[in-house]
């Protein structure tokens, strides 16, 4: 069994290994000794998995073999010459020999070549004692360079540092291309390349241009795959190398990479993604690799703040005065306004264990089930279209899952930018040749990059994704393109026939519907064919599915297409949820939802119910609670007075931001626990510091159901974990929680919920991460659900009429707006914005179609207005033809943006999941911010002065 | 009428609206009625059948058939 | 009726003045036929004007455009004109060969399919279309063939590989990027008689179930190109392709190209960097399909092995090295040109007899076979006789058959150097020993040449030679050190 | 040509042929033609004409020889300095071409009127030393007659 906690060095084995599956057995020998390795290993592979390393420079477990540098030779029995070792492969009876006389001498040879080109600096050198040419110059024995060092050289190229987080030194480099092919071979952006030739061969950026200027997305797979100091982490490069290393999990996005989080003492060095990570497989992206520098960030709140109104000063408390003074101030407004007046808001950022807590104390301690999350404003349609449809809340397949994809339908989602790893193998299977549809109103960069182009680009006007997914169930339907087979066993009959019925009405042909959604009838027709004739046609969707006053039915309308074509239940196919935030998926499966306890079961399920209430003995309120909207009205009606908010800015990532603001001021006992004073903490009176995901033990579950554990490489700067944060919270409001590791808690799950019955942390270490269900019929986890039966039983055809949005363009508002995300930023931005990856991406801007700007005079660059119902903001233009006209875009990641003062509180029918991504809006060039930014300016220059002043406090006290 | 009452009626339209499909009122006000009964607060029920009941002339028919089978 | 003459349009004959000259046969107030033949390969005689006659076609060499009135003053002049080199065919230079592959270089007007079909032309592909793909295959592998572009596989053997792979698009591509100082047989085919290449692409397409085809030709083949895609052109009206597409791609200046695996990438629009082997391009080469990739020679020679029967074929020859050799003949030569001799032919009887000695009248010191990285064979070896093995046992080889002379002036350590040099100047930049090794080569020679510790340096010159034969990936790193070597076994002194 | 023209016309070539299989060698090719060099400023849109990234078609265009990113002076001379041209005192003749034209290999002559480049053959063996000029090839070259080419 691996011990996660301080592993020692990743291993390489040289090649990538064969993938499992039947292959058979060869048998060989190496040195003398028998080895039996799958057939399709390499030679160098076989000799390192039977212990024997052969040394290499260019060869890497995580690239194809390249044979370029010629220190694996090796000699074959009967076989001219010396094969390398890394592509050649074994064969039945193959006698292998690793060292010879000769062949010692050739890669001493070889070694003194790439020597008599290289700096003999190693002292000083950054990667001194992590230099694969410096261990392999010990391997073979060099001991002096023949040639002297006076010959052509590169010794004075000079080093490129304009990356933010790495340098590029080609005086250091020997052309192994490693870089190179990790760029396209790992990532996908192809941004490196090999420029000129022969001796001048050098790796260049794009057209041999700075790094910062090229098409590299930084996502450091070229730094990892480096065996010299050519492409070095500027941190390394400061602190010198790590020490030790642990296995934690990604806090950023849905996929969820496993990382090594390399140390020095209590000081991480560099994160470095894991080779084993069974949701990444060593890749990882600009946010996971680099951008941690937030969780030492001088902008850290450490110690607790209270404050009676949110015009005071902040004072700085201990922990147990904020505590007493956060429980007493709840317990007040409840006295006062009644047991449901106050609730919690559970974080997807936050770990399953944290967030089960929070909700088990609004359930628990609180008294009510006013308890929701941020999925609430992201997937919570996902939750309501594939529970109805397909019995389970949550996406069906592993992310490897893809790899066997013919067709895949993209649909609401970029992943190049929101889900950049799991992006990555996507195009991987795109370059082995799958087909690719993409339903977007905007060009995002999967439709057309680098070795990446869309077969069909369905681009939709916003908020006619209903129409577009029925018409293309339609097509599939009316030219009998169902799996009739699959529709016969699978699922519900009496349901489908209605459904079919539903779906075959004119009104839903890609013709009749070709005016609401300006997708040429054609190209649905042919994509609707595409995907249903592939062998395995696989949909991958985001937010741009759920985040429509239709998100639950169009979730459901994606369900029926892949039921009625059969594209459910086995490797390769299935509905995929990109989830947004790294816990999306956990923060629903701990039961943050109002109506529902863990696992997704309904409040109102009395044997449900009655297991939590015997495991927490107290009484549960069998009526669902607020969801987060409904929270904010009652907040306005003076009706919902305190809540507690678990990492998560509410002020500037729910909609209708003057309505949330309007909400949070009139609240009386707002509790905020985050790292940062973000928006929301603006209106807060209670600040509960807490602590980055480095500094938690815990668990995340990403969008494949994946469970990987969250390691402790630092103590809490605050001096307390956030579990114990809301425990000690709970103990002070009278109901006492008394865990002693968060293992506890992951325990107190598996109990109460069958779909988790066989997780524990000591399966966490022995199988490294563990997708749900894992109980006694899955012991091992579960890549694939629905195998063989619908987890409902059969599946369910759920009819899903378009009913259009009442966010519809007018003479007043005739531009529609969407909005999203950038690679850079994540969500808020609360993170990212304080990392160096502010050199990516800076502001928020608004993208408009050149045609829109023009009549508008509006240029690139230039101020613009951006107006919808319900506020005003002021963006910069990107003028660009990503975006078609009458659409405008923009993310979200500044708060000063104000792009939620745009949106409005329109939202999904059955699950109030906000509509972001459609709002009408006018845009006019102007030359000054908006008066909401004027205000917000002027609120947060106060807000900042309140927390210096309390800052100041203790340092005055200290001196006193 | 408040706000509030305002919001909550056009959410249970809008409910209303994406169920109405079958055209058949009394399956479109079981399935609003049990979505609301699963997924509201009992407050935001009380309040909209209270609307309701004031003021029917506001509501749908199936959103009218449909509160009058709210918990 | 009017006279037939013929005026060389190959590139060399050009570059010694064709164009001129038949500009002013045109001009002439005379009833003549003037075909742009190929050139038969006399170089030394170039340009050649031919005049058909009953008898045959007689020849004037080295005519100038200023000539050319002299010579047609008084009409069209006959055999008996003084400067009449007589019957063509009897040139014993042309005499003495045995042009199989090049039956009809020179001779043909390079365009005309008639001219084409009237020597013979297409009665391979004729066999070959009333045959089994298997049936073929066995005929190219019984004639002997083997690939004439250095490398000598046995071209039968390949497309029998090619043929049992199975795959739904598979590919004929030939390698006319013929880079190899001292050799322009390729050129010739492909400026003189393009379409005996088309018809070996469409047999070799038939044999082994490949409906697609690349010429890649080196840039610097200009007339080449052009005759190729007007060829193919013609080929294609007259619908002799079938569904066969052919295609002529135009290299860049890069000498690594002409291996084959670099060559794919490059056809595939990438660098041209080598490729490791295996996987063989017969089963993953071209867009990871099943290819042949032949020389042009090779390919060309096809057609001739299907017409005559694969017995034909290798009647002529010796040993395993069977068939006729295009042996080109360059450098200090006075006769230099195209010579197409059965295997076996001595290397004296080339430069000598055929050659006529050195073009400056020196003694020969070394003749270089087989193209930059093929070895200086000192003149005590010119009795070797031109076959792969007898050539294997003295560390040389046939290689594209070309041949480059050296006389006694020559500095034979400036061309080790210059070996050297080359591979620098070509390498890919993929594997070390290349890459590197090259270029410290260059330095270590002039460490040498300079007296600087020459013990030493040979002794490091010669260890990073076997250092590149054995470690490079390649051809190009793996042989560009023999030369070297050569020069310093054969030539102490010079180096 | 202006840059945006020669960009449109890249862009222009490249969409034309970009559906032919490997299509970025000919491509290279037909830009070349058109524009004498492949500008810097024309790879982005051959790049996404073909589904590539500007580094593929930087590193394409860095490895050939041919192909050039700056424009050529009005003639291109290529000296050929392979084995068989050196046989017949090549090197003599490139010492006079480099100092009769006050250049080395891959420059240009100040007044813009002759790029001198290196070539390993033209297949013209049997009558070296060879050079090529714009194309046209030329045999048994002598310092004399080089001079005359390169007035001409």
């Amino acid at each position: 069994m691996d011990n996660f906690y301080n592993v020692g060095a990743e291993r390489d084995y040289g090649t990538p290994a064969v993938p499992a599956g039947d292959t058979a057995m060869v048998s060989l020998s190496i040195d003398g000794m028998p080895v039996a390795v799958a057939e399709g290993t390499s030679v160098m592979r076989a000799a390192a998995l039977s212990g024997t390393q052969i040394p290499k420079l260019c060869a890497s477990e995580d690239l194809e073999p390249f044979g370029s540098c010629r220190l694996c030779l090796v000699e074959i029995e009967g076989r001219p010459g010396y094969p390398a070792s890394c592509t050649t492969l074994v064969s039945a009876g193959m006698q292998v020999r690793t060292q010879t006389p000769r062949i010692a001498e050739l890669r001493r040879n070889v070694m003194e070549l790439y020597i008599s080109d290289h700096p003999l600096d190693c002292l000083t050198c950054p990667t001194n004692g992590n230099c694969e040419l410096q261990d392999m110059a010990g391997a073979v024995g060099l001991r002096e360079v023949r040639y002297g060092y006076a010959g052509e050289n590169h010794l004075h190229e000079e080093k490129d540092e304009t990356a933010p987080y790495f340098t590029f030194d080609p005086s250091k480099c020997i052309v192994c291309s490693r870089c190179v092919r990790a760029c396209e071979e790992q990532q996908g952006t192809f941004a490196l390349t090999i420029d000129g030739r022969g001796f001048a061969s050098k790796v260049a950026a794009s057209q041999d241009e700075d790094f910062i200027n090229s098409e590299c997305v930084s996502c450091g797979a070229c730094v990892k795959a480096c065996p010299t100091a050519t492409l070095s982490e500027k941190s390394v490069i400061e602190m010198g190398q790590p020490d030790r290393a642990i296995i934690t999990t990604c806090a950023y996005c849905g996929v969820g990479c496993s990382f090594r989080a390399e140390m020095q003492g209590d000081k991480l060095v560099r994160m470095v993604p894991n080779r084993d990570g069974h949701a990444n497989h060593g890749h990882a992206c600009v946010k996971g690799r680099f951008a941690f520098g937030y969780a030492t960030h001088p902008d850290r709140i450490t110690a607790p703040m209270i404050r009676d109104s949110i015009h005071e000063e902040w004072r700085q408390v201990s922990w147990e005065e904020a505590i007493g003074f956060a429980a007493q101030r709840l317990q007040d407004i409840q006295q006062r306004h009644g047991r449901k007046s106050i609730g919690g808001i559970t974080s997807s950022r936050c770990t399953n264990e944290e967030v089960y807590l929070v909700q088990k104390f609004i359930r628990a301690a609180v008294g009510n089930n006013n308890v929701d999350t941020c999925a609430r404003v992201c997937h919570s349609p996902t939750g309501y279209g594939l529970k109805t449809t397909l019995g389970e809340s949550a996406g069906t397949q592993t992310f490897d899952s893809v790899m066997q994809a013919d067709v895949i339908m993209v649909i609401g989602a970029n992943p190049t930018t929101g889900h950049p790893v799991f992006a990555s193998q996507m195009q991987r299977r795109l370059r082995q040749g799958a087909g690719l549809v993409v339903v977007d109103p905007r060009k995002i960069s999967l439709v057309n990059s680098p070795h990446t182009k869309a077969n069909y680009h369905l681009q939709l006007r916003p908020g006619t994704n209903v129409a577009v997914i029925n018409a293309l169930a339609h097509t599939v339907i009316c030219e009998g393109l169902e799996d009739k087979a699959f529709i016969k066993e699978r699922c519900e009959a009496e349901a489908y026939a209605t459904w079919r019925s539903f779906i075959s009405e004119q009104r839903n042909s890609p013709e009749a519907l070709e005016p609401v959604t300006g997708v040429p009838a054609g190209e649905l027709r042919a994509a609707a064919r595409l995907y249903a004739n592939a062998g395995n046609g696989a949909i991958y969707y985001g937010l741009g599915v759920t985040e429509h006053s239709q998100g639950s039915t169009m979730v459901m309308g994606i369900a029926n297409l892949a039921m009625a074509t059969g594209n459910l239940g086995r490797e390769g196919v299935g509905v995929n949820p990109l989830r947004g935030q790294n816990n999306v998926q956990g923060s629903c499966d701990m039961g943050s939802f109002p109506h529902e306890l863990p696992g997704y079961r309904h409040l109102s399920d009395t044997s449900t119910r009655a297991m939590f209430e015997k495991e927490w003995q107290v009484q549960l309120d069998p009526e669902p609670g607020y969801r987060i909207p409904n929270m904010f009205d009652a907040a306005v009606a003076g009706e919902f007075k305190g809540l507690y908010i678990q990492g998560e800015d509410i002020a500037q990532s729910d909609p209708d931001t003057q309505h949330v603001y309007a909400a949070l001021g009139a609240m009386e006992c707002v509790i905020v626990q985050d790292l940062f004073l973000n928006e929301t903490a603006k209106f807060a009176h209670v600040f509960l510091p807490g602590s980055s995901f480095l500094e938690k033990d815990g668990t995340f579950t990403n969008a494949e159901r994946r469970i990987s554990p969250v390691r402790k490489v630092m103590q809490p700067l605050s001096g307390m974990s956030e579990w114990e944060i809301t425990a000690a919270l709970s103990t002070a409001m009278g109901y006492a929680m008394s865990y002693s590791h968060p293992s506890e808690i992951m325990d107190e799950v598996a109990r109460l919920t069958p779909t988790f019955h066989g997780v524990s942390y000591a399966r966490l270490d022995e199988l490294g991460s563990i997708q749900w269900p894992c109980n006694d019929e899955a012991p091992d986890g579960t890549p694939f659900m629905h195998v063989g039966e619908f987890v409902r039983g059969k599946g369910f055809f759920a009819p899903t009429p378009y009913v259009a949005t009442d966010e519809r363009s007018n003479s007043q508002y005739p531009l529609l707006l969407t909005t999203g995300r950038t690679l850079s930023q994540y969500n808020v931005g609360a993170q990212t914005r304080r990392t160096e990856n502010m050199a990516y991406h800076n502001e928020d801007r608004i993208e408009i179609h050149p045609s829109d700007a023009e009549v508008r005079g509006i240029v690139d660059g230039s101020w613009v207005g951006i107006k919808s119902r319900a506020g005003e903001t002021v963006l910069r233009a990107d003028v660009t033809e990503r975006i078609q006209p009458g659409v405008v875009y923009t993310t979200f990641h500044h708060p000063e943006s104000g792009a939620n003062v745009v949106t409005t509180d329109n939202s999904d029918w059955a699950t109030n999941c906000p509509e972001y991504k459609v709002t009408a809006v006018q845009a006019y060039p102007v030359s000054q911010p908006s008066q909401w930014q004027e205000m917000f300016q002027r609120f947060n220059q106060e807000q900042q002065e309140l927390l210096q002043a309390g800052r100041r406090e203790p340092e005055v006290l200290a001196r006193s | 009428m408040t706000v509030k009452i305002e919001k909550l009626l056009k959410m249970a339209e809008q409910i209303t609206a994406n169920m109405a499909f079958t055209g058949d009122q009394e399956v479109v006000a079981a399935k609003v009625a049990d979505h609301l009964n699963r997924f509201w607060d009992p407050r935001m029920k009380a309040a909209i059948k209270a609307y309701g009941e004031q003021s029917p002339e506001q509501l749908s028919p199936p959103l009218q058939a449909a509160l009058v089978q709210l918990n | 009726m009017s006279t037939r003459v013929y005026v060389p349009a190959d590139a060399t004959a050009c570059s010694l003045g064709a164009d001129p000259v038949a500009d002013t046969l045109q001009g002439l107030d005379l009833d003549l036929d003037i075909v742009r033949n190929g050139s038969r390969g006399l170089y030394w005689l170039e340009p050649l004007l031919e005049i058909e006659t009953a008898a045959g076609h007689i020849g004037f060499g080295g005519a100038t455009a200023g000539q050319i009135a002299c010579l047609f003053a008084s009409g069209i002049p006959d055999a008996s004109h003084e400067n009449c080199l007589g019957l063509v065919e009897e040139i014993p230079y042309l005499q003495k060969q045995q042009r199989l592959t090049c039956a009809r270089v020179g001779i043909t007007d390079p365009l005309s399919l008639e001219d084409y079909a009237d020597h013979g032309g297409l009665a391979g592909l004729e066999v070959a279309r009333a045959m089994a793909a298997a049936d073929i295959v066995s005929t190219v592998t019984d004639s002997g063939l083997r690939g004439r572009g250095g490398a000598a596989f046995p071209t039968g053997i390949k497309w029998q590989t090619v043929l049992n792979t199975t795959a739904e698009q598979k590919y004929i591509v030939c390698n006319a990027d013929e880079g190899d100082s001292g050799t322009f047989v390729d050129r010739m085919i492909m400026e003189s008689d393009p379409f005996v290449l088309i018809e070996g692409m469409l047999i070799a397409g038939l044999a082994v179930g490949a409906d697609c085809g690349y010429i890649y030709c080196r840039a610097e083949y200009p007339k080449a190109i052009a005759s190729l895609n007007q060829a193919i052109a013609i080929a294609g009206e007259a619908g002799h392709l079938g569904d066969f597409q052919l295609e002529v791609r135009v290299a860049a200046g890069a000498y690594i190209c002409g291996e084959e695996t670099s060559l794919l990438e490059s056809l595939e629009g990438k660098r041209g960097v080598v490729r490791f082997r295996p996987p063989l391009p017969a089963v993953e080469g071209l867009f990871g399909k099943p290819t042949v990739v032949n020389n042009v020679i090779s390919l060309a020679t096809v057609p001739i092995i299907l017409a005559r029967g694969a017995d034909y074929y290798r009647d002529f020859g010796v040993g395993r090295s069977m068939g006729t050799l295009t042996v080109q003949l360059a450098g200090n030569i006075k006769q230099g040109g195209l010579i197409e001799v059965p295997f076996g032919v001595s290397l004296r009887e080339i430069v000598e007899e055929f050659g006529g000695g050195t073009a400056s009248g020196k003694p020969i010191k070394a003749v270089q076979a087989g193209g930059p990285l093929g070895t200086y064979v000192p003149s005590s070896q010119l009795d070797t006789p031109l076959d792969y093995e007898a050539f294997k046992e003295i560390g040389a080889m046939v290689g594209h058959g070309g041949l480059v002379v050296f006389d006694t002036d020559a500095d034979l350590g400036a061309m080790a150097r210059f070996a050297m040099e080359f591979c620098a100047e070509e390498s890919c930049g993929k594997c070390t020993p290349c890459r590197i090794g090259s270029v410290r080569g260059v330095e270590v020679i002039d460490k040498i040449r300079g007296g600087a510790e020459p013990d030493d340096n040979r002794i490091l010159l010669q260890d990073l030679c076997q250092t590149m034969i054995d470690g490079s990936l390649c051809g190009l790193g793996g042989m560009a050190p023999l030369p070297v070597l050569s020069i310093m076994e054969h030539f102490p002194d010079e180096l | 040509m202006p840059e945006n023209k020669e960009i449109e016309t890249a862009g222009e070539i490249a969409k034309a042929m970009a559906q032919r299989p490997g299509a970025l060698l000919p491509i290279l090719h037909a830009v070349q033609d058109e524009l004498g060099c492949i500008p810097a400023s024309t790879v982005p849109v051959i790049a996404q004409a073909l589904n590539l990234s500007r580094a593929e078609v930087h590193g394409v265009i860095s490895f050939y020889p041919f192909f050039r990113s700056q424009p050529a002076g009005k003639k291109i001379v290529y000296i050929c300095r392979a084995e068989s041209c050196q046989a017949m005192g090549s090197a003599a003749l490139e010492a006079h071409a480099k100092q009769s034209l006050g250049i080395d290999y891959h420059q240009t002559t100040a007044d813009g009127s002759v790029t001198l480049e290196p070539v390993y053959c033209l297949g013209n063996c049997a009558c070296s030393p060879s050079v090529m000029v714009d194309g046209e090839l030329h045999s048994r070259v002598s310092a004399a007659r080089f001079d005359e080419l390169v007035k001409a």
